[in-house]
């Protein structure tokens, strides 16, 4: 049975990574599961500049869901390459780093700093940022933002490059179709919607933010339709995300066309579940007798429906 | 050894009108807890509640972990439906712990905050000047246990139906203010304008205080980052570097 | 103690009405609620030819939500008036008539149709359908289709324009200040959105129609920020929906700018929800000391957050 | 009379392995059903499950309500975890009901059809040739029940462990072949696989024949039309005009 599959020029041995910012630099997690079974290790978004992040409540949940507004805290991509990279590099897992920027050049330099360290072996560009120099429009939401950035980031390096692009927008098939024009070699499916919890009794919202990003469960259908209409628009591969708990829950995602998948938020419920959706995708093959993950990408089949 | 296991809910039973002491049975053997640490419990059984909640281990006997804690949304609501036999999925144990104590100290609980500070008081019986406050006589749970291993009870209740009248901190300045010799060193846990309260207290006095944090969590590991609290030296996340912090670091 | 609020010129008793297309036309939960109670009553969207709708499955459940693909099922327009109308002008509580097309020309003579009727106090078009005659553009996602929709449905009736926006769209302030201008009296938000569960055993869609709109409580913190932002966007009234369950939720919603709410799945958990919401308010207001209801609305505080 | 209400759990149990049956005491007096209606009963505590599920009325007795159950998905499961003592809402009775058998009749029941059938067979004790089939002996729950009210039980199971190794359409069939007199009306219930084969068994055939469907429901009342079959005069709810169809009526 093979459940290998291939992102650009990176082989992953399965199709299962983490979600960037719910799996830290990887330590954390490692007291939970062994690190080496993950198909690709994906860290918190890093940055040139270190970030503080926002105050505090971060976090609140909502039904089946969460909204955070971590605000990007990290420790700036030095630290990084010189604090955590060593440990994840113990491992046979590759390493995709997530990173940003809040303008063109920071997104040029962050990639052409990752690019050249050892054990860095594929970028995620987090989009969902506003363009501090053209009025804080978010890159993710704007074609021509994000076309002109992915444009420069994809000549500032040679490793594969995904672009994480974001679910705000009216046509993620049309996002997904820029990226693939501009250069990307894979696109990941989906960054956090963007909510609101309001205190009633105090009449202020919940996250110090003010506003954060939906995860969970709660979002699952629509991430699986996102990742389907996607996948009718582009032909490189999909890294489906958004409120995966299980090894079902991926199924769907692979099923609808994503030729990985990354478990976020569910990690904070079940540390192991991971590695728990690995085996259960695992089990899924053997039972439906498919020898090769990559015959069930995109099988998703279209019937009419007799009527009951 | 594992951090994250089944248990079995073992008892499970109101100690107060909104207070509920569950006992659970982890089904693996896991790592031996330390006073000030606590586990992330699973609340409910499918999406709703979705993330894992924060408790202190109140107590651990035969094998058991025992938590004290209040009813206050819907996490603690849906834990309050297990009930004996029922099974629940624990991470821990998680954060740091208090420092161990060098002879005798003080205890400031305020409320719930008890939870965290009894395992403490029970590791070094009869050194405890316990300060404990509440809203009224009835959310005084666990009196005996705690007046059974502390040196001293000292009670403020909102209401005043039980102790003083009035909130802890206040007895507790005056007893500062009244000591001659050096100060005890202080372990506090309860809610956080009480603790507020309390650096204001301490902020003139040389005193060792360290208190235990509470704040939205996630993940409960340190991995998300929902949790910080700024400190001198930054945000430092209240589930890894704490929950148990030198009041002095607190940027406050 | 001040309940009422005003849409254009329609004057409700409360700020609570009924989402389109979860309350029938009012017969089926009069035998659980006073429908006099009602703020206003929005019955399911109609068009000038009956619709037989999609084939089923047309609903699944998710995480916390529900998906449905109902296919815009109705009995049309004329079989409204005469069959269903009757026994809603029974009760005090205004009728709002929503309604869709899949031109403009479909729009307008159904916005005609509807505004002769004695009894129909307001209308509510649905843009979330596509064009056919402009290569089946969804008019709620594009602003200029909107506007010409909307344009022409506003020359073509004098009762109050309530334009129901769809979430599907990267800037929901945007498309609601558009309908401001296009001559909307008010913009209801929001829609569902799009989502999709697969069948992973069979590697089908569940539902009949492939796609599906998310409601219910987990799509909550996206129409509260929805509401949030567009309150920032404009100044006619906007009602407010999307996963309120009860009381505190239709509350967040009011602060967050929201001039009156619409309970939707809700009432198919609980046939009461509606009369229940508008007795928690009351009682909100009651504790809080808010003598008129309009005091409330759009009340939410930015406060900068203590580092705790 | 309110057809929303509190219930609650008065005894809930395993008949067989996937097979609960579960007795309601409603809080308030509630409509009478009659056979063939159902009711909708909240699965779940919070917004996960969200929906209220569909099941017939399996028994009415000294004001409960009993439902039999299989335990399928995510809300089946759920509602297994309710327990004596903890309170369900209930919408019901819903829906239309069996027609009255005038003199004998077959019924026809798939697997846990049984439950919306029985109500019909005791009704009308002593006059139900019953045809019962079913994946196992496992599955053939309250056979007692079933044995003392209908006339005949003829049974068939997939794996041939009691009655007839087959399917119960394929028995039907060899029965109504074999009949010179009249047909006796058919009532049944049961998966759509079964209802379909059934339709044609009868295709042919002068026979009235009333089939109780299942579709996936929102709301239960007719308000969402999520639930709609197609009849031979366009979509009806199954909830509302259902969930008993004249077969013929259908556009299968
Ligand atoms: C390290 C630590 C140890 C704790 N130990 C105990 C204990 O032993 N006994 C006890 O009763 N409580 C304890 N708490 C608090 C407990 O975690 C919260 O009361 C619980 O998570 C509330 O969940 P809820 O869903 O019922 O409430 P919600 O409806 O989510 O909120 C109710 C209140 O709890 C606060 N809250 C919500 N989530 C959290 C969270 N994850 N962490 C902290 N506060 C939160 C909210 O701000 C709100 O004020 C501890 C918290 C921490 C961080
Ligand atoms: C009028 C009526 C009466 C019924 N009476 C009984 C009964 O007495 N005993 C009994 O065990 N079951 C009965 N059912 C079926 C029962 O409602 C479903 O088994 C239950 O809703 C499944 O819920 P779930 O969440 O566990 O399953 P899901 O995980 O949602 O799905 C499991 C399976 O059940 C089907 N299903 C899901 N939701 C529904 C739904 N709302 N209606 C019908 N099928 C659904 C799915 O297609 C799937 O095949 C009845 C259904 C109807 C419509
Ligand atoms: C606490 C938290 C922090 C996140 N941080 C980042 C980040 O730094 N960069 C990024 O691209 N996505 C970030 N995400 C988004 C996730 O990677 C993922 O796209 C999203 O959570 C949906 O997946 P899930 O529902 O499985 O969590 C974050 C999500 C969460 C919950
Ligand atoms: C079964 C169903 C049918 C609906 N039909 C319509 C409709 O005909 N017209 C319309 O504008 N909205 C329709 N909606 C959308 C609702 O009116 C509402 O905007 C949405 O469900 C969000 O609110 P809720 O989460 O409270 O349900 C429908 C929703 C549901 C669940
Ligand atoms: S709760 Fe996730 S870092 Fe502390
Ligand atoms: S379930 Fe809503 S109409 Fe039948």
């Amino acid at each position: 049975m093979n459940l290998s599959v291939k992102i650009g020029s990176l082989t992953l041995k399965n199709p299962v990574m983490t979600a960037s910012g719910t799996f830290g630099y990887g330590e954390e997690y490692s007291e939970f599961i062994d690190l080496d079974r993950l198909g690709a290790i994906v860290v918190k978004g890093l940055s040139v500049v270190p970030r503080e992040g926002n105050p505090t409540p971060r976090v609140v949940e909502t039904p089946s869901g969460m909204l955070n507004a971590i605000g990007l805290q990290n420790i700036g991509i030095e630290a990084f390459l010189r604090d955590k990279l060593p440990f994840l590099r113990r491992f046979s897992t590759p390493v995709i780093a997530n990173f940003f920027g809040d303008s063109v050049e920071e997104y040029v330099s962050a990639a052409e700093q990752l690019s050249g360290a050892e054990g860095v072996h594929a970028l995620e560009m987090n989009i969902s940022c506003p363009n501090k120099q053209a009025g804080w429009i978010v890159f993710g939401t704007d074609p021509k933002a994000m076309e002109q950035v992915v444009r420069a980031v994809r000549k500032a390096t040679t490793l594969p490059l995904i672009v994480k692009l974001s679910p705000n927008v009216t046509s993620i098939g049309r996002m997904a179709k820029v990226a693939e024009e501009s250069g990307a070699d894979a696109v990941s499916i989906m960054n956090t919607i963007t909510g609101m919890v309001i205190d009633v009794k105090r009449r202020i919202p919940v996250l110090a933010n003010c506003t954060g990003g939906l995860s969970g469960p709660a979002i699952r259908p629509i991430a699986v339709r996102m990742v389907w209409e996607a996948y009718k628009c582009i032909s490189i591969p999909i890294i489906g995300m958004g409120g995966i708990m299980n090894a079902q829950d991926a199924l769907e995602f692979l099923i609808a066309g994503a030729r990985a998948v990354a478990v976020g938020t569910a990690n904070f419920v079940n540390p192991s579940a991971t590695v728990e959706v690995i085996e259960g995708i695992g089990h899924y093959l053997l039972d439906e007798e498919i020898p090769d993950i990559n015959d069930l990408i995109g099988s998703l089949k279209m019937v009419p429906r007799m009527q009951s | 050894m594992p951090r994250y296991c089944n248990a079995v809910v073992d008892e499970h039973g109101f100690v107060s009108r909104h207070f509920k002491l569950l006992r659970l049975r982890p089904l693996s053997e896991m790592q031996e807890p330390k006073a000030g640490q606590f586990y992330m419990l699973q609340a409910g059984a499918t999406s709703d509640p979705l993330l894992k909640r924060p408790f202190s281990l109140f107590k651990r006997e035969d094998g058991t972990l025992s938590f004290l804690y209040r009813i206050r949304g819907k996490g603690t609501q849906s834990l309050a439906r297990f009930r004996q036999g029922d099974s629940i999925r624990v991470i821990g144990p998680l954060g740091n712990r208090y420092p161990v104590p060098q002879g005798d100290f003080i205890a400031v609980a305020g409320g719930i905050g008890i939870a965290s500070l009894l395992s403490l008081l029970e590791g070094y019986p009869g050194r405890a000047h316990l300060f404990h406050g509440a809203r009224s006589a009835e959310e005084l749970v666990m009196g005996e246990e705690v007046k059974r291993v502390a040196k001293e009870v000292i009670i403020a209740t909102d209401d005043g139906s039980a102790g003083m009248r009035g909130v802890v901190t206040d007895l507790l300045a005056v007893r500062l203010g009244m000591t001659t010799e050096p100060l005890l060193p202080i372990y506090a846990c309860g809610p956080t304008p009480m603790l507020r309260e309390l650096h204001r207290v301490v902020a003139d006095k040389e005193v060792r205080c360290h208190v235990s944090l509470e704040e939205h969590m996630a993940c409960g590991v340190g991995a998300c980052l929902g949790c910080v609290v700024k400190t001198t030296s930054g945000y430092r996340r209240v589930c890894k570097e704490g929950p148990v912090f030198d009041m002095k670091e607190l940027a406050w």
